[in-house]
């Protein structure tokens, strides 16, 4: 068990997944209780990983290696670090929560579920492969329970989104592949495995080609703009809990390979790329705010603003400094639990109103004072208020980008101000002035939504009060690739 | 040296009274303003026994680790030196006293437990401020000031313009914090710390690696843009004028005793820096005395009661800032204790009024005197305080400032202040003289005073107004400002009979002039507005700032906005959606090929191979047991040729 | 054993025959069926006889013999309900009237 | 617990006392005929032996039948042939002789003629491996249990030429009831054996008998949680196979008039009726030597031992007729296939946990996965309830 | 002994032209029926033949899947599809003379070869017995993955043969 525990913590979905398929089609509530219970282990699974986990140590951990294809010399090899145990960690609570979120699926239950499990496989698996090979094909498992998860259960234009989201993020993906391959074959002896990757010497001709390629498969999944139409269109048409993982997890899955690949496989060229990824940081973090200050529908204001919040994360990685990719590394998890939460309110109004138009509501803070509370936080959450876990880690991006460069940080800070603006603004079209006689029905926020909500307020406070909680998790490993990046 | 008591216990205990009335507020109900004010009460009555220490002499100062900043750790923890010593015993006891009147205020509230809860927080946050050691604890509780006043401004909610103001309220503010934010960045960007006795010490050391200057300036311009937003100066004044929509206890609380203040205090904290800043100094002191004189000239002519109360505190503030761009770091301090005591005064007692009349235009007011007398007498003790009338406590503050810009040559910025003054009495007695004085005006106004739980603290705020000047005096000889001077190290300067002279004069002269206007001579008023239209329309109108803003600013964010979303769904997503639709339509050239020339070979093919089976297809019966039967004869065929060779 | 292995094998080769005939001219495509264990059955006394006489591991002709029989159960079982399936559908179960498979 | 010598002595005496005397039978004949022709005289004793044994069982059968059935329904039964008619089983014989022998006009008369012929051989043919007592098994086949599960799987072939040879509806249905009846009870019945077979590891019918010694402290399988399941589930399926109530569909009378054997009458008939209760007979003394420990018994007779079992079991069955109504078709069925099968399948894997489990936690398992698939199989059954039949001709 | 092996040998060989003759039976009778019940005693006579093989176990199993579940199984299907007591139809088709001139030669010459071919009987051979034990052994040993190939099949072809056989419950055609 405590040697393959990240074995278990990747295919306990997958063996919950069969079980539900075992599950006559009927027993909707048996299969719900099973999908959750599913990711009830996970998460205790992923607790017990937790404490197997060496804080202090810089290194991949947990290391799981079994050959795989021996022709191609493809291992299946599972390990983590300070980069992808938090993440892991991030997955194992949203999946958790989103299936909470989910028990209000009313058709197809079953399909619904298992792909939802086995989506939460792939996850997993892409946060702790370590053989490029074996990363891709997580990654790609990704893509096709969400194509459904989006495509079925989605709103009204859910196959144009679907649609969208598979190819985009396929096209990108397939340059990422080009790239694994390109590194496979300039290594010798040809492997995949990431721990003996890590240390080879590559041209700097190279390193930036094969960058570049990476880059487009993790830029489109972030999303980087120019690269970011996919998201709106699929977070505003798929259903709550699938937009809760779509923010909560699939985003990072971006910025982790930045982390996990770019950064330590091409250092060299990660440098010379360094102001791009600033520029395109900065224009990220701008265009979002502004662009979501533009909306009226509440899901898409939320999903520009996840676009110009993953702009912090891209700035913390360009920034190149402690700081920064500790700033960076932070704002993933904090960006999965606030923008998550954010999206389960959405969930939770339109579940009432069937509508998500934000100038048609209005005064709904004495109506439903429990959820204005909530929404509230998690706004002020979003928009950084100091004590949670959103400023914490946008102040280390700044500090750390404010010693790459001061004109960057400058621009940045506007879209702090622009993310108050657009917040404020939707807090303001939302909960305050008078009700709309047409909401006076609305019933509060239930305590089961309460339940799905409240572990991430409990985190994001835990994290904004006493940020070393998570990290200290980081931050040794996190420090060792700074030292691969800068020599 | 750590404290004999857990300091932090200070503003733990108000956070507490926070947490359990917002959690369990449905249940507690009136019981939840005891909570507050208990805990409140107990911070004081901790607050108080360590300032007393402090006055003696003593330093406390305690810190931990909170967080790794590259290599250099992040210490958190409490800093009580005489000027943040002195703020704590302010702010508890006017906190204190402001919480205990909001009891009888806000009775009969629906959101009543709401209210403690948010005052709680805000009690929590302001001490934090105060005791807090470094800048980025700092700048937390401030912002959670900000949080408590967007809360307490939108607090009636159902009103759109208290959520427009509320919202107003923090995002200039928020202005200003980035400012602040960035501000502190630049200053960890020079000298590598953010805690405020290390900075002290390695700005006034100076020894061991020279400092960058330039960015020590920026460092500071950038703190200043805090103070900017927070204390509501010039030009990011407007939204405290709109924050009078909350209740008020909480103007009284937030936005004219404490929070305000934070951002001068704010100043007064980066006094060594601002310092070693020579060239922010005067910038500092522009926009003080800019502020004072405009929000002052705009005061002159407001109708609502709280709005002149308002505009006289950013006057007021400005008043504060100025000293401190002179390097008055007494002067601007001790204004701001005093000012915090009679301006909540005079808040509550506004209040008072609102409560008894329910109306908050003086127009409609007049003739108070007799039916609400302790609200009158506290109220005019209070605006002869603000006057300037010695031997009340802002006549020495005040005197304080204009002998620091007397004495310091700024000749200039002290004839603005001393009209400011004049401009200050007058208003002031314009208010009370049209409120209190007179003959009832609308006759629908059935006013009463209010009940003792509201009456109570305004005496205590009296007594308050009138010695808390007294450390300061030369009664005391000074001993406040040698105090704060003991500190830290500014010009201290002789008191000048000249100027007391000066700012007596002009406070007598205002309050007679308004006096004459406004009780004898009342067409002077009309005629002089009349005359005058251009300037009272710039007076009346706030100068169009908010216009200007509206205009130049909110509009083109919004328009950026749109077009963006526009230039996003047409240009950027059309490039995909384009990207979409070409090959479409090459998929579909594609399959004409497909169809017309690829599968036509085949199907040729396949039509050849069927002419040619039309042939051989009669061999098949499709009936088994023929082809068995050759299967036997073929057996029989081959055991025939294999046995012959046996 | 009591009598030769060459007699058995006559006798096998000779129920193979018949079983075979009944395949061969059978209209009745149950006839065919139980020819066809007619023929399975002479090859599985072949397969034990064998294994009787000549191999050194006895039980495999026996076992093998085992598997030929379930098969045989098998093949019969789906044979059988093709028919039936094929009775309900053309009301015939004459070979030579289900000649559907050519050209 | 220890007997005295010669009281031991007798026992063994009376207990072998059959087999003794062909023994001295055979002895005799040896001293003045060649080898082979004792081996043909065993053979011939013990045929003569079992062909006798198969009709006198059968007629007093029918009588102690009829007797508990009267006693059941509150009156006396058959007591005017002979002392407490005794002779009622003979009278019915040489009724049953004299009878006109019916063949119907349009029936395939060799099959027609050949079916009651044919179905009493199969029924004779499994008593070679009934143990009927200590050495007293006809021929100790190394393969007994199989050969008698195979042989008493023929009789569905006689069935089907009686009912098919008829050209009678009643005939045909009933024929094609007993058919599937007896192919899907003969599943269940053989699956319940198996726990026994790996028990003892042998086929061997005495085998099975030894493995079960005990003196008094009982070894027969029936005590032990998975035998005695499987004797429940046997003898279920043993009642079912002899189409005795409450499982007598293939004859229900208000039906199919008489089933299969509508059209026979005389000795056929007789026959048919023979079979029957031969097999009754055969199937509850394989009961008792698989479950009750075969002749194993203290004081009495070995064969005394193992008649008094089986008589007891048949009674059993008696008294099923007498008390139970009928199942339906669907009904006997779905008990065959949807409950006894599975639970078959599960005794199987309890009895191999059984063989490697310490006893005491062996029976606590045993009964905790009884009591679970127990229950399992009940609520699944009463899920799947075929929905409610309408007769739209009855009203 | 002699007599005794003599009679089994006379026992044996009649058996054996039974078999042949009941099997001729199963082919040329026309009436179906009558042929299954001929293909039984064919089956029944097989199984006697192998226990004169020493083969009991494999004479149980004939008569228990054959004769107890095959043939039932065809008579079953006779059954359903023949009409009770219908004219009895040519069951013979056109090419029985071809079928016989061909049969009768493979059988003369397999005869011939099977006669002149020595086969390597051994003595060890035939004194081998085969247990039961022995055959489970083998059956769950060095078979154990045939065995196991085996009742997969048979699951396959019960289910598939269920699902051939079934009506097609929802194409109810007009009656």
């Amino acid at each position: 068990m405590a040697s393959h525990i990240l074995s278990w913590i990747v295919f306990t979905p997958l063996l919950g997944a069969f079980a539900v398929l075992f599950v006559p089609q009927r027993s909707t509530h048996l299969i719900k209780w099973i999908t959750l219970s599913t990711t009830i282990v996970v998460f205790g699974l992923a607790c017990v990983a937790l404490g197997f986990f060496q804080a202090s140590q810089g290194g991949f951990q947990m290391i799981e290696r079994a050959l795989w294809i021996p022709q191609f010399n493809v291992q299946y090899l599972l390990g983590t670090d300070g980069i992808s145990f938090p993440m892991v960690f991030l997955t194992a609570i949203i999946s958790l929560l989103a299936c909470l979120g989910s028990f209000g699926i009313k058709e197809r239950e079953k399909e619904y579920f298992f792909l939802y499990l086995l989506l939460e496989t792939g996850m997993m698996g892409t946060f702790v492969a370590l053989d490029l090979f074996l990363f891709y094909v997580f990654w790609e498992v990704v893509l096709v329970p969400m194509y459904f998860l989006i495509g079925i259960w989605g709103g009204p234009r859910r196959e144009y989104a679907a649609i969208k989201f598979f190819l985009y993020t396929l096209a990108g993906s397939l340059f990422m592949l080009l790239g694994i391959l390109g590194v496979y074959f300039a290594a010798s002896p040809h492997t995949f495995d990431m721990t003996q990757l890590v240390g080879m010497t590559r041209g700097l001709w190279f390193q930036k080609v094969v960058f570049l390629a990476f880059f487009l498969g993790f830029a489109i999944k972030v999303p980087i703009f120019p690269f970011h139409t996919w998201l709106p269109d699929a977070h505003v048409e798929a259903p709550t809990p699938i937009s809760v993982i779509l923010a909560g997890v699939l985003l990072k899955m971006g910025t982790y390979g930045f982390f996990r690949f770019s950064y330590p496989l091409f250092p060299d060229a990660a440098v010379w790329f360094q102001p791009a990824m600033a520029v395109l940081a900065i224009l990220g973090i701008v265009y979002g705010g502004f662009v979501a200050l533009a909306q009226t529908d509440f899901k898409k204001m939320v999903a520009y603003s996840s676009v110009s919040h993953m702009g912090f994360v891209l700035l913390g990685l360009a920034a190149m400094n402690a700081n920064g990719f500790r700033g960076a590394m932070l704002q993933m998890f904090t960006h999965g639990t606030i923008t998550g939460g954010l999206f389960l309110l959405v969930g939770v109004l339109y579940d009432r109103a069937h509508s998500r138009d934000l100038n048609g509501f209005g005064g709904l803070g004495a109506q439903m004072p429990a959820y204005a509370g909530i929404l509230t936080f998690f706004s002020l959450a979003s928009l950084g208020l100091p004590a949670m876990s959103g400023f914490v880690s946008e102040f280390l991006v700044l500090l750390g980008s404010y010693q790459y460069s001061k004109v960057v940080t400058g621009l940045s800070t506007l879209g702090i101000i622009l993310a108050a603006t657009y917040l404020l603004y939707m807090v303001q079209r939302v909960l305050l002035g008078k009700l709309n006689p047409k909401w006076a029905a609305l019933t509060d926020i239930n305590f089961k939504e309460v339940l799905t909500l409240a572990p991430l307020m409990v985190l994001i406070l835990a994290i904004g009060v006493y940020p070393r909680i998570i990290l200290d998790y980081m931050i040794p490993t996190l420090d060792a690739l700074l030292k691969i990046v800068k020599g | 040296m750590v404290a004999p008591i857990p300091v932090a216990l200070i503003p733990l205990l108000p956070f507490a009274a926070f947490a359990v009335n917002i959690l369990a507020g449905r249940w507690l109900k009136h019981r939840a303003a005891w909570l507050s004010v208990a805990t409140s009460t107990l911070a004081c009555a901790l607050a108080i026994p360590l300032c007393w220490q402090v006055f003696r002499g003593a330093h406390f100062a305690h810190q931990a680790t909170w967080l790794m900043l590259g290599e250099v750790p992040l210490q958190f923890g409490y800093l009580l030196d005489p000027l943040s010593s002195t703020l704590l015993f302010m702010v508890t006891i006017v906190g204190t006293l402001i919480q205990v009147y909001a009891m009888g205020y806000m009775r009969g509230d629906p959101r009543y437990s709401r209210f403690f809860a948010y005052v709680s927080l805000f009690m929590a946050a302001m001490l934090t401020v105060v005791i807090s050691n470094n800048y980025l604890l700092f700048f937390m509780a401030w912002e959670i000031m900000g949080l408590c006043s967007y809360l307490l401004i939108g607090f009636y909610f159902e009103k759109d313009s208290a959520a427009n103001a509320c919202k107003k309220a923090f995002l200039t503010t928020r202005v200003g914090d980035i400012g602040f934010l960035i501000g502190f960045l630049t200053l960890f960007a020079a000298i590598g710390t953010l805690n405020f006795s290390e900075m002290n010490s390695i700005i006034s050391g100076a020894g061991a690696t020279p400092l960058n200057t330039t960015l020590l300036s920026f460092a500071a311009f950038f703190i200043f843009c805090g103070t900017i937003g927070k204390s509501a100066q010039f030009p990011l004044h407007v939204w405290l004028p709109d924050a009078m929509e909350g209740p008020t206890p909480v103007s009284a609380l937030i936005h004219a005793a404490t929070m305000v203040a934070a951002g001068v205090f704010l100043v007064a904290r980066s006094f060594t820096l601002f310092a070693a800043a020579p060239n922010v100094l005067p910038v500092v002191t522009a926009i003080g005395t800019i502020t004072a004189f405009g929000a002052a000239f705009i005061a002159l002519t407001q109708h609502d009661i709280k709005r002149v109360l308002a505009y006289s505190t950013i006057s007021q503030l400005g008043y504060m800032v100025t000293a401190l761009g002179l390097s008055g770091l007494g002067a601007g301090t001790f204004h701001l204790i005093t000012h915090a005591f009679f301006k909540a005064l005079l808040f509550l007692g506004a209040g008072s009024v609102i409560h008894g009349t329910h109306v908050q235009d003086i127009r409609e007011m007049g003739g108070l005197f007799k039916k609400m007398p302790s609200t009158a007498v506290t109220f005019i003790i209070a605006s002869l305080a603000l006057a300037g009338i010695p031997p009340l406590s802002g006549f020495w503050s005040k005197d304080e400032i204009l002998l620091t810009a007397f004495a310091s040559g700024h000749t200039f910025v002290f004839g603005v202040l001393l009209l400011t003054a004049f401009m200050t009495a007058f208003y002031m007695f314009r208010l009370i003289f049209l409120t209190f004085f007179g003959e009832a005006r609308n006759p629908k106004v059935h006013a009463h005073e209010s009940p003792a739980l509201m009456t109570l603290p305004l005496w205590a705020l009296a007594v308050g107004s009138v010695v808390i000047g007294i450390p300061g005096s030369p009664f005391m000889h000074h001993w406040f400002q040698k105090f704060m001077a003991h500190a830290s190290h500014y010009p201290e300067y002789e008191p000048s009979l000249f100027v007391m002279a000066c700012s007596i004069a002009a406070a007598v002269a205002g309050i007679l002039l308004a006096g004459v206007v406004y009780l004898k001579q009342k067409h002077w008023a009309e005629n002089t507005a009349k005359a005058f239209r251009p300037l009272y329309l710039l007076s009346f109108n706030k100068f169009y700032i908010d216009e200007l803003y509206s205009a130049y600013i909110v509009k083109p964010f919004h328009a950026i906005g749109r077009i963006l979303f526009g230039f996003d769904e047409t240009v950027v997503d059309g490039a995909v959606n384009g990207t979409g639709y070409a090959t479409m339509l090459l998929s579909r050239i594609k399959n004409w090929i497909d169809i017309h020339i690829v599968d036509g070979f085949v199907n040729f093919t396949g039509a050849f191979a069927y002419f040619l089976n039309s042939f051989t297809k009669r061999l098949q019966t499709g009936f088994i047991q023929n082809y068995l039967l050759i299967v036997v004869a073929a057996v029989l065929a081959f055991l025939i040729f294999e046995l012959k060779s046996i | 054993m009591i009598i030769p292995l060459q007699h058995i094998l006559i006798f096998s080769l000779l129920l193979f025959a018949t079983g075979l005939y009944g395949v061969l001219v059978r209209r009745n495509i149950i006839g065919i069926l139980i020819s066809i264990e007619l023929m399975l059955n002479a090859a599985n006394l072949n397969l034990i006889a064998f294994s009787k006489s000549t191999s050194l591991a006895p039980e495999t002709g026996q076992i093998f013999a085992i598997f030929v029989i379930a098969i045989a159960a098998t093949a019969a079982a789906v044979g059988l309900a093709i028919v039936l399936a094929l009775y309900r559908v053309r009301k015939t179960v004459y070979t030579d009237e289900v000649n559907l498979l050519k050209w | 617990m220890s007997m005295p010598p010669f009281l031991r002595d007798i026992e063994f005496a009376v207990d072998l006392s059959l087999v003794n005397a062909k023994g001295w039978c055979l002895d005799l004949l040896g001293h003045f005929l060649p080898d082979w022709t004792v081996v043909l005289a065993s053979i011939v004793i013990s045929g003569v032996a079992i062909l006798a044994l198969g009709p006198l069982v059968m007629m007093y059968l029918t009588l102690l039948e009829r007797k508990v059935i009267g006693r059941i329904q509150n009156r006396y039964g058959p007591n005017r042939v002979g002392k407490w008619g005794l002779l009622q089983p003979i009278a019915d014989g040489i009724k049953m002789f004299t009878k006109e022998d019916i063949v119907p006009a349009q029936a395939d008369k060799i099959v027609h003629f050949l079916a009651p012929v044919v179905i009493v051989v199969p029924a004779l043919m499994v008593f070679l491996v009934v143990p009927f007592g200590e050495r007293m098994t006809a021929v100790n086949l190394n393969i007994g249990l199989l050969y008698f599960i195979a042989v008493s799987s023929i009789t569905t072939i006689p069935i089907f030429m009686g009912s098919w040879a008829s050209r009678n509806k009643y005939s045909l249905l009933g024929g094609m009831r007993t058919a599937a009846q007896m192919i899907s009870y003969e599943i269940p019945m053989t699956l319940s054996v198996v726990p026994v077979i790996m028990m003892s590891q042998s086929l061997s019918t005495n085998t099975i008998v030894m493995t079960q010694v005990g003196d008094l402290d009982l070894h027969w399988f029936i005590f032990t949680p998975w035998g005695l399941v499987g004797f429940l589930i046997y003898f279920l399926c043993a009642v079912a196979e002899c189409n005795r109530p409450p499982f007598d569909l293939p004859e229900a009378e208000s039906e199919l008039v008489a089933g299969f054997h509508t059209e026979y009458s005389g000795m056929k008939f007789a026959l048919f009726y023979m079979a029957e209760y031969m097999n009754a007979f055969t199937l509850c003394g394989i009961a008792t030597t698989l479950f009750l420990g075969g002749w194993q018994g203290p004081f009495f007779p070995s064969w005394l031992w193992f008649f008094g079992k089986t008589f007891a079991l048949i009674c059993v069955m008696i008294w099923f007729r007498g008390t139970l109504p009928r199942f339906r078709v669907d009904q006997l069925m779905g008990f065959a296939w949807k409950f006894l099968l599975p639970l078959t399948l599960i005794n199987i894997p309890v009895a191999a946990l059984w063989f490697f489990v310490p006893e005491r936690l062996a029976w606590l398992y045993s009964i905790a996965i009884f009591a679970v698939s127990f229950w399992g199989l009940v609520k699944l059954n009463c899920a799947f309830v075929p929905e409610k039949r309408i007769y739209p001709l009855a009203d | 002994m002699e007599i005794l092996e003599l009679f089994s040998k006379i026992g044996i060989y009649a058996t054996m032209a039974l078999v042949l003759v009941f099997a001729l039976g199963v082919v040329a009778l026309r009436n179906l029926f009558h042929c299954a019940l001929c293909l039984a005693a064919v089956l029944i006579g097989t199984a006697m033949i192998y226990v004169a093989l020493h083969a009991e176990f494999l004479a149980a199993v004939q008569i228990l899947v054959y004769v107890g579940a095959v043939m039932t199984l065809v008579i079953f299907v006779i059954m359903l599809t023949e009409h009770l007591g219908g004219k009895t139809i040519r069951q013979t088709n056109r090419q029985s003379p071809a079928a016989i001139i061909g049969l009768s030669g493979i059988v003369v010459l397999l005869g011939t070869l099977l006669m002149k071919t020595p086969w390597p009987v051994t003595a060890k051979a035939l004194d081998a017995k085969v247990s039961v034990m022995s055959l489970g052994k083998a059956l769950m040993g060095t078979y154990a993955f045939p065995f196991e190939v085996i009742s997969v099949i048979l699951i396959a072809c019960l289910i598939g043969a269920i699902v051939i056989a079934k009506k097609d419950v929802s194409e109810k055609g007009p009656s």
